[in-house]
């Protein structure tokens, strides 16, 4: 493999992590708060996702036939206009089938459980209203394909990997530099000593799942953004996957989540590209989700509480 | 009058653990209940500060009575509620502090309706200076605090949302005697600086020392009341719960 | 008398459904659909035994249902049938009929032993983490069915229809409804009385508090390999039975997590800890989903949002941890002849 | 030889040393205190011998094997019980359930008789179950057989833990703070409960606890241990009057509280 | 109860409205409607002198190969059809095939191209040409077109048709260049959107051309992503590129490319071009290649009923007339070309090659057996 191939693989592996990573980081925020995992989160990312697209549509049509808007400006609306609607659609997620089953006491597994549910319910809705064909996602950043000594990239790619960590970092200060975020933790350790501290707890788990839909909307444009395609279904494999990429990372830490995110796009890249090298031809791409889901099995079970997962710990 | 409870009933489930217990508690005082095990003290403080209902996890609901506290009914109030616009803090049985914060976290996280920042920082010192073990161990995750030193970071918390009323379930469980006294001396104190104490305590000895008077609370009924030396030299409560 | 109940109800039953397919009472649709709700049952009591027992969150247990799939599957063909890539049959057909449930239990006991995939990683592995071992080892066993050539990769595998025909033809009895009932009953069988022994109920000490089980003396490793191997074992019967169902045919794509989740869904639906609790739901979900046909696309719009709607009036499923004798003691007449021996033993 | 022999026990967490060079010998049937400040190591020695942690030096040795390296459950079936601090029940099942899981390691028959339930299985199912009504019975639980763990009060949880840990047929109890959470006069019944046991039992019994009046009036020796490390060992007597003890844990009006 | 009595005949529909190939299902649903309504609208089919009414009963098969069994079995025993129209994809219809071979009743796949499908089995048929046909159409093309020896592969390795296709067009390719000249055969998983890592390791081989035989919503992900990544070689697909989505979805990306599938719709003429019509005026989209095979196989199976000479109300009976009149079916005229099956079932026909120009499908090339 020569020095310019590796390079293109590695860039392509950083974006297709970067990808992982940011649903990944939805999936913590959630999972950070509540031990909750959010099995309708790849779903609320396709959500998030459509809504862009809708938006986007109806202001490049509005802009074809009349007065035009800047393509920074759509690109800015749809964006927002997404995050606050698909915000919304979290909301209410949370405040009919989530909380009700907090209040009334059921094991965490249950809300799991119909959390995958809400999930089969958002993918079948849009299959039964949208209809089954999947849908083009419109161009709201002009891609610009650069190549540089055989290594071709796009600004697209740079803006989705950029994105993705700023993402982190502003997570990651929030959940402990603000008392908002030392809350957010402290739900997730004891529910009940929460209010104690004057916690308005609700809110709180209101506002995580407003954080997390935003960053599943923001992750559902810069997709639509790279890949062009939107299909009912666009949640569930890149879902779970994320979803693994976030235990594996550690699940519940921001770092973890956004390292595991980064960790299963590598792999399942480099699985493919080492069978460029010499000595590893048999290395079929076939082998890819073998090889990538045993790699994760090992590490779990070399490290059980992913790479940057702190043990509950078990004071006896 | 502070607090004025009145009738309160609680169930849990069919089974009703307070039948209508009335008690009041003055501005400035420190009156405590004791009761034994499963008397209902834990409900008690539960249901003033809104866990009860509130939290599924305790599982308990208030079918009767009022919860007054300067004129208003808690029981219409939300748990944060209470401590963010009434200023009843509490120490919790069980200690229930955040294990995956840090001791600083836990205490910082105790102001969070607080807009006080100096005081704040003030407050701080002060519980360092009571308990210098946490001051040790700021950074440490809670959860690997010992026993003792968790019982001190709750009693901690509880200072710093410096509250007007101060609920306290068994702060001395577990504590060493050196503690134990240390504790006791430090709600003596902040009593003495204008906070009214409301303690539930098993250790009924030092409790009736400490406190101004005291109910007696048996299987969800109070059945005596009175000054701390009379309630001490009650020959019933010595037989129950002093020990003697 | 009353020891009686049991066995006689059985017995009414399996008459009822092995006579009544026989004799055509009911079509042949519905002898899928009661085919299905056997195989579901089998399922869904087994991964009871580890994500309502014993309190992990197991979410790969269609991977174990490929395992008995296949090994079964191979082994049927292989002897009983003429194929492409085993070629003729190595053993006359009618010694199918006495060898089939044999080859079901190897099918059982090679998923079994899959399980220890996940098995020994739960020894320091707990909750989400183990989750997402058995979702990894569902991937794994699914991509590594696909990339096997021989025995189809994503192809799959077909002949076992051929292996039925052949059973059928030695002598006609629906020979797979009789053997999905059998397994169906010892299914039960075996996780009622395993969890109802003493040495079972370290499984749900281990739920509660594994430090404290392992502190009073349970072997909770030994334990939890017991409850592993049990249920993917179990999962593997139901595979083998499930590749022997109507066209004959399996694919590793018919086992991904969706199969898993659909089990879970079962679970939690009935109750975590429930054996009868879990046959309800398995029975219920089954015909729900074959109801419901005429809906169209909507109809996963509206399974979903009932599903909701249960749990926000039963948050802890059908039955919770409750079997249906202690919601209705009456039954207990039918199906509380152990508990009588038990209260025997109790004074 | 004496029954338990600890040698240089020594705990690191990380850096923070928990436990330090902590030696104790005990005999059948001694009843000996472990006493000391908050965070001193208690917990934690407890943990070392019961195999919940893995010391980082030293040797446990019952009748002079080794128990260092063995699972938790080998070393219970060997004879070493305990409770916790905080109460550990198995909290959804029956108190009879709590009872009879804590004889896992006695159970003779196997697994093909746990599912099949044949005549030897439920020989020895009657037999776990009277035991287990007989051990409730004296704590006078037995009208509690059924009731979820969970659901009991603080008081009779503990009951129910020390009955558990007995159920396992201990030579060696080690009960972590039991009065904690007891007022006075529970104090004074579980005091005299304690040493009950220990003539029925025929055990040797380590407790640790901060009520001194506990302490004080029924071990024969008590150690003391501060930052991990021993600071006093002896009679009550001895231990009431030493300096160190007084400064690091009892303070200065030592008994009045109690 | 049969059709006889009642004067009318069940037909099945056994397609996958849900699940990854939703839309396969959508469009043959809507191409079997149009036909029963062209046939109902005109007083129903004449069957030996009778007028029947047809009922089309559509079972969804949510795309997975136990549910499309389910749904056959429900279809033969509980509605009591006279014949099965489907399933669409392989992965479904070879299964399901065993399902009415065993039952005795005629099934006729409009897209299935697995060999194994009608394999052994009498009862089951075909509109659609078979893969092992398919590969070297593609392959012999593009070695005439541009002259190429060397290829690149990319399929879904866990879809059967992806797959088989692959296969059948590295073997006809090597068959023509030699062993070796498939210098990269890369795979991914159904539900993958990111192909990069497979396309960066063919633009780093000696490929001229790029054969991918994925579905619609998969090829513009491809062809586009490998324009970013600066692949220079020529792309050309399969039939499965043959919807009016994969114009839709890739837009310019596509220009230019080739492909071979059942018919073109641009240029069309005659009863192609008027099915074409009616589906446009309908639906608004243009029929892609698996509504017209559904077409095609619903009026191959009225044809065979009609054949038949007329219908007992006996339904074994009738069902085995039809599976005999369907057998002797010779040059049927569809709107994908003319038909004649062999004694396995499978149509002799052709297939074209066909160019993406001006965003439509422009016929450029024929190729038969
Ligand atoms: N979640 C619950 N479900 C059912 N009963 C409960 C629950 N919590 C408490 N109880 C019962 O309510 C009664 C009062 O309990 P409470 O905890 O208030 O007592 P307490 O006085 O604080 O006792 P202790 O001194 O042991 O802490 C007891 O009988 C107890 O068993
Ligand atoms: N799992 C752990 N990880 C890190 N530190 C720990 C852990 N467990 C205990 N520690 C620390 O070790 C020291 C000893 O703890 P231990 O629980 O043994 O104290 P103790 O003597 O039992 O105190 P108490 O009387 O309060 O229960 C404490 O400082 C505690 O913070
Ligand atoms: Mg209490
Ligand atoms: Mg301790």
């Amino acid at each position: 493999m020569g020095l310019d191939i590796f390079l293109q693989h590695f860039l392509n592996a950083l974006q297709w992590g970067s990808f992982y990573a940011l649903i990944a980081l939805g999936y913590t925020m959630v999972y950070g708060v509540l031990l909750l995992i959010n099995f309708a989160h790849g779903d609320i990312f396709m959500v998030g996702a459509y809504i862009g697209f809708f938006i986007a549509t109806f202001l490049l049509g509005i802009g074809g036939n009349s007065f035009a808007i800047p393509s920074w400006l759509i690109l800015t609306l749809t964006i927002l206009g997404s995050m606050v609607l698909t915000s919304g659609v979290g909301l209410t997620i949370e405040r009919v089938a989530y909380r009700p089953l907090r209040e009334r006491g059921a094991n965490r597994l249950y809300v799991v459980i119909t959390a995958l549910m809400i999930g089969l319910f958002l993918e079948y809705l849009n299959l039964s209203l949208l209809g089954a064909a999947d849908r083009g996602f419109p161009e709201l950043i002009q891609t610009d394909v650069y190549t540089v000594g055989g290594v071709s990239f796009t600004n697209v790619k740079l803006i989705v990997i950029g994105l993705s960590v700023i993402v982190m970092v502003a997570l990651e200060v929030f959940l402990r530099r603000t008392k908002i975020g030392m809350a957010m933790r402290a739900i997730s350790y004891d529910k009940v000593a929460v209010p104690l501290m004057g916690v308005p707890m609700n809110a709180i788990i209101a506002a995580t799942f407003v954080i997390g839909s935003s960053l599943a909307a923001l992750a559902g444009i810069m997709y639509g953004s790279a890949y062009h395609v939107l299909s009912f279904d666009m949640g569930i494999l890149i879902g779970w996957k994320a979803f693994i990429a976030a235990v594996v990372g550690g699940i519940g830490e921001v770092r973890g989540a956004m390292v595991g995110g980064f960790l299963l796009g590598f792999i399942e890249i480099f699985v493919v590209a080492l069978g460029q090298v010499p000595g590893f031809e048999w290395l079929s791409s076939t082998y890819r989700d073998l090889v990538a889901f045993t790699v994760l099995l090992v590490i779990l079970t070399v490290k059980p509480t992913g790479l940057f997962g702190v043990a509950r710990r078990q004071k006896v | 009058m502070l607090l004025e409870v009145k009738d309160l009933r609680v169930r849990y489930g069919n089974i009703e653990a307070l039948h209508g217990i009335s008690f009041h508690v003055e501005e400035g005082e420190i009156v405590t209940l004791i009761g034994a095990n499963g008397a209902g003290k834990t409900t008690t403080l539960m249901t003033i500060s809104r866990q009860i209902p509130y939290v599924a996890e305790l599982g308990g609901r208030v079918v009767g009575g009022s919860i007054m506290y300067q004129g208003e009914d808690l029981l219409h109030y939300k748990p944060h509620e209470v401590v963010s616009k009434f200023g009843i803090s509490q120490v919790p049985e069980g200690r229930r502090i955040f294990g995956n914060l840090s001791v600083l976290e836990n205490l910082m996280l105790a102001t969070y309706s607080r807009k006080d920042k100096a005081q704040i920082q003030k407050d701080l010192r002060r519980v360092f200076e009571i308990f210098p073990r946490l001051e040790e161990r700021k950074n440490q995750r809670g959860e690997t605090l010992s026993g003792g030193e968790q019982q001190m970071l709750a009693v901690g918390r509880a200072l710093m949302t410096r509250g007007r009323l101060m609920l306290l379930d068994e702060p001395s469980m577990g504590l060493a005697p050196v503690l134990v006294r240390d504790i006791f001396k430090t709600l003596a104190e902040i009593n003495a600086q204008g906070t009214t104490i409301l303690l539930v305590e098993q250790n009924a000895n030092m409790a009736l020392k400490l406190a101004h008077r005291g109910y007696v609370l048996e299987t969800g009924n109070i059945v005596l009341e009175g000054t701390s030396e009379e309630l001490a030299n009650n020959p019933e409560v010595k037989k129950a719960y002093l020990g003697g | 008398m009353k020891k009686y109940y049991l066995p006689l109800l059985i017995l009414v039953l399996f008459v009822g459904i092995v006579g009544g397919s026989w004799l055509h009472v009911f079509n042949e649709y519905w002898q899928l659909v009661i085919l299905f709700m056997g195989i579901n049952i089998v399922l869904t009591v087994s991964l009871n035994l580890i994500n309502g027992f014993m309190g992990e969150f197991s979410c790969g247990h269609a991977g174990f249902m490929a395992v008995g799939a296949y090994v079964s599957s191979i082994l049927t063909v292989w002897l009983f049938a003429d194929d492409k890539i085993f070629g003729p049959p190595v053993l006359p057909a009618s010694w199918a009929i006495p060898l089939f449930p044999v080859i079901l239990i190897i099918g059982a006991i090679a998923a079994s032993l899959a399980g220890l995939l996940v098995a020994i990683p739960s020894f320091r592995t707990r909750g989400d983490y183990l989750a997402i071992i058995t979702l990894a080892v569902n991937y794994i066993v699914k991509s590594a069915i696909e990339n096997m050539e021989v025995i189809g990769g994503p192809r799959g595998f077909v002949g076992m229809k051929r292996v039925m025909n052949n059973m059928a033809a030695v002598f006609d009895a629906p020979w797979l409804l009789i053997w999905t009932f059998i397994g169906m009953l010892a299914t039960i069988f075996i996780i009622r009385n395993f969890m109802s022994s003493t040495f079972g109920k370290g499984i749900e000490a281990i739920r509660e508090d594994e430090i404290a089980a392992e502190l009073m003396s349970v072997n909770t490793r030994r334990l939890k390999v017991i409850a592993f191997m049990l249920s993917c074992g179990l999962a593997g019967l139901a595979g083998g039975l499930f590749a022997h169902g109507p066209g004959g045919y399996i694919n590793p794509g018919t086992f991904t997590i969706l199969k898993s989740t659909e089990v879970m869904v079962m679970v939690y639906l009935g109750g975590m800890g429930s054996i009868s609790g879990s046959i309800i739901s398995a029975i219920g979900f089954t015909l729900l989903l074959e109801l419901l046909r005429p809906l169209g696309t909507y109809k996963w719009v509206v399974i979903p949002l009932l599903l909701v709607v249960m749990m926000l009036f039963r948050p802890s499923g059908i039955l919770g941890n409750k079997e249906l004798t202690d919601v209705f003691p009456k039954l207990r007449a039918i199906f509380g002849a152990e508990e009588e021996n038990y209260a025997h033993a109790a004074n | 030889m004496p029954m338990l022999q600890i040698k240089h026990l020594t705990h690191y967490f990380g850096g923070l040393r928990a436990v330090y060079d902590f030696n104790l010998e005990m005999e059948q049937g001694d009843l000996v205190g472990l006493i000391g400040p908050n965070g001193a190591g208690k917990t934690t020695i407890f943990n070392l011998v019961t195999g919940a942690y893995r010391p980082t030096e030293g040797e446990v040795l019952l009748d002079g094997e080794n128990l260092v390296g063995m699972r938790p459950h080998e070393i219970t079936t060997r004879g070493i019980a305990r409770t916790f601090q905080t109460i550990r029940l198995w909290n959804e099942l029956s108190v009879l359930d709590n009872i009879c899981i804590a004889r896992a390691s006695r159970i003779q028959y196997g697994l093909v008789d746990s599912i099949l339930h044949g005549k030897r299985y439920w020989d020895e199912e009657r037999q776990i179950k009277r035991r287990a009504f007989d051990l409730l019975a004296m704590f006078g639980l037995d009208k509690e057989a059924h009731e979820a763990a969970k659901n009991l009060p603080y008081g009779e949880q503990r009951k129910v833990e020390i009955a558990r840990a007995l159920a396992t047929e201990p030579r060696l109890l080690l009960l972590d703070e039991p009065a904690a959470g007891m007022n006075p006069g529970e104090i004074s019944d579980l005091m005299e409960f304690i040493q009950q046991i220990r003539r029925d039992f025929n055990l040797a019994i380590w407790i640790i606890e901060h009520q001194m009046r506990v302490i004080m009036n029924i071990c024969e020796r008590i150690k003391v241990v501060d930052f991990g490390e021993t600071i006093a060992y002896g009679t009550p007597e001895e231990i009431r009057n030493n300096p160190r003890v007084i400064e690091a844990y009892l303070g200065e009006e030592a008994f009045d509280a109690a | 109860g049969g059709g006889g009595g009642a004067q009318v005949i069940k037909i099945g529909l056994d397609i996958p409205m849900t699940g990854d190939i939703a839309y396969v299902g959508t469009q043959s649903k809507r191409a079997a409607e149009m036909r029963v309504a062209e046939v109902n609208d005109a007083g129903g089919l004449d069957v030996g002198g009778k007028k029947y009414t047809i009922e089309l009963i559509i079972e969804d098969n949510e795309s997975k190969a136990e549910s499309a069994t389910a749904a056959a079995t429900k279809l033969i025993t509980q509605d009591g059809v006279l014949a099965i129209v489907g399933p669409q994809s392989s992965k479904q219809a070879v299964p399901t095939g065993e399902v009415c071979n065993e039952n005795e009743t005629p099934m006729i796949s409009p897209w299935s191209t697995n060999p194994n499908t009608t394999l052994n089995r009498p009862w089951v048929f075909r509109a659609c040409f078979l893969d092992p046909f398919q590969g070297p159409v593609i392959a012999n093309f593009v070695t005439n077109e541009f002259g190429f020896t060397k290829a690149a592969v990319l399929y879904d390795v866990a879809s059967d048709y992806p797959k088989g296709l692959a296969e059948n067009f590295r073997d006809a390719w090597e068959k023509l260049h030699g062993p070796g000249s498939v210098v990269a055969f890369e795979s991914f998983t159904t539900g993958d959107t990111d192909f990069s890592a497979q396309l960066t390791k063919i633009k780093g081989t000696d490929a001229e051309v790029l054969f991918t035989p994925q579905y619609y919503n998969e090829v513009p992900l491809i062809v586009k992503q490998a324009h970013e990544l600066g692949l220079t070689q020529v792309i050309v697909g399969s039939d499965s590129w043959g919807d009016p989505k994969t114009l839709e979805l890739c837009g310019d990306a596509c220009e230019g490319l080739f492909f071979s599938t059942h018919y073109a719709a641009e240029g069309a003429t005659g009863a192609t071009k008027e099915f074409i019509d009616a589906y446009e005026a309908k639906y608004g989209e243009t029929p892609g290649d698996v509504a017209a095979l559904t077409w095609d196989a619903m009026g191959i199976l009225l044809q065979a009923i009609q054949n038949t000479g007329g219908l007992t109300g006996d339904l074994a009976k009738d069902r085995a007339a039809v599976k005999d009149a369907l057998g002797q079916i010779k040059d049927y005229d569809g709107i994908t070309g003319k038909m004649t099956f062999t004694p396995e079932g499978d149509p002799i026909k052709c297939a074209v090659i066909v160019q993406i120009k001006n965003g439509k499908f422009n016929f450029y090339d024929q190729a038969c057996p």
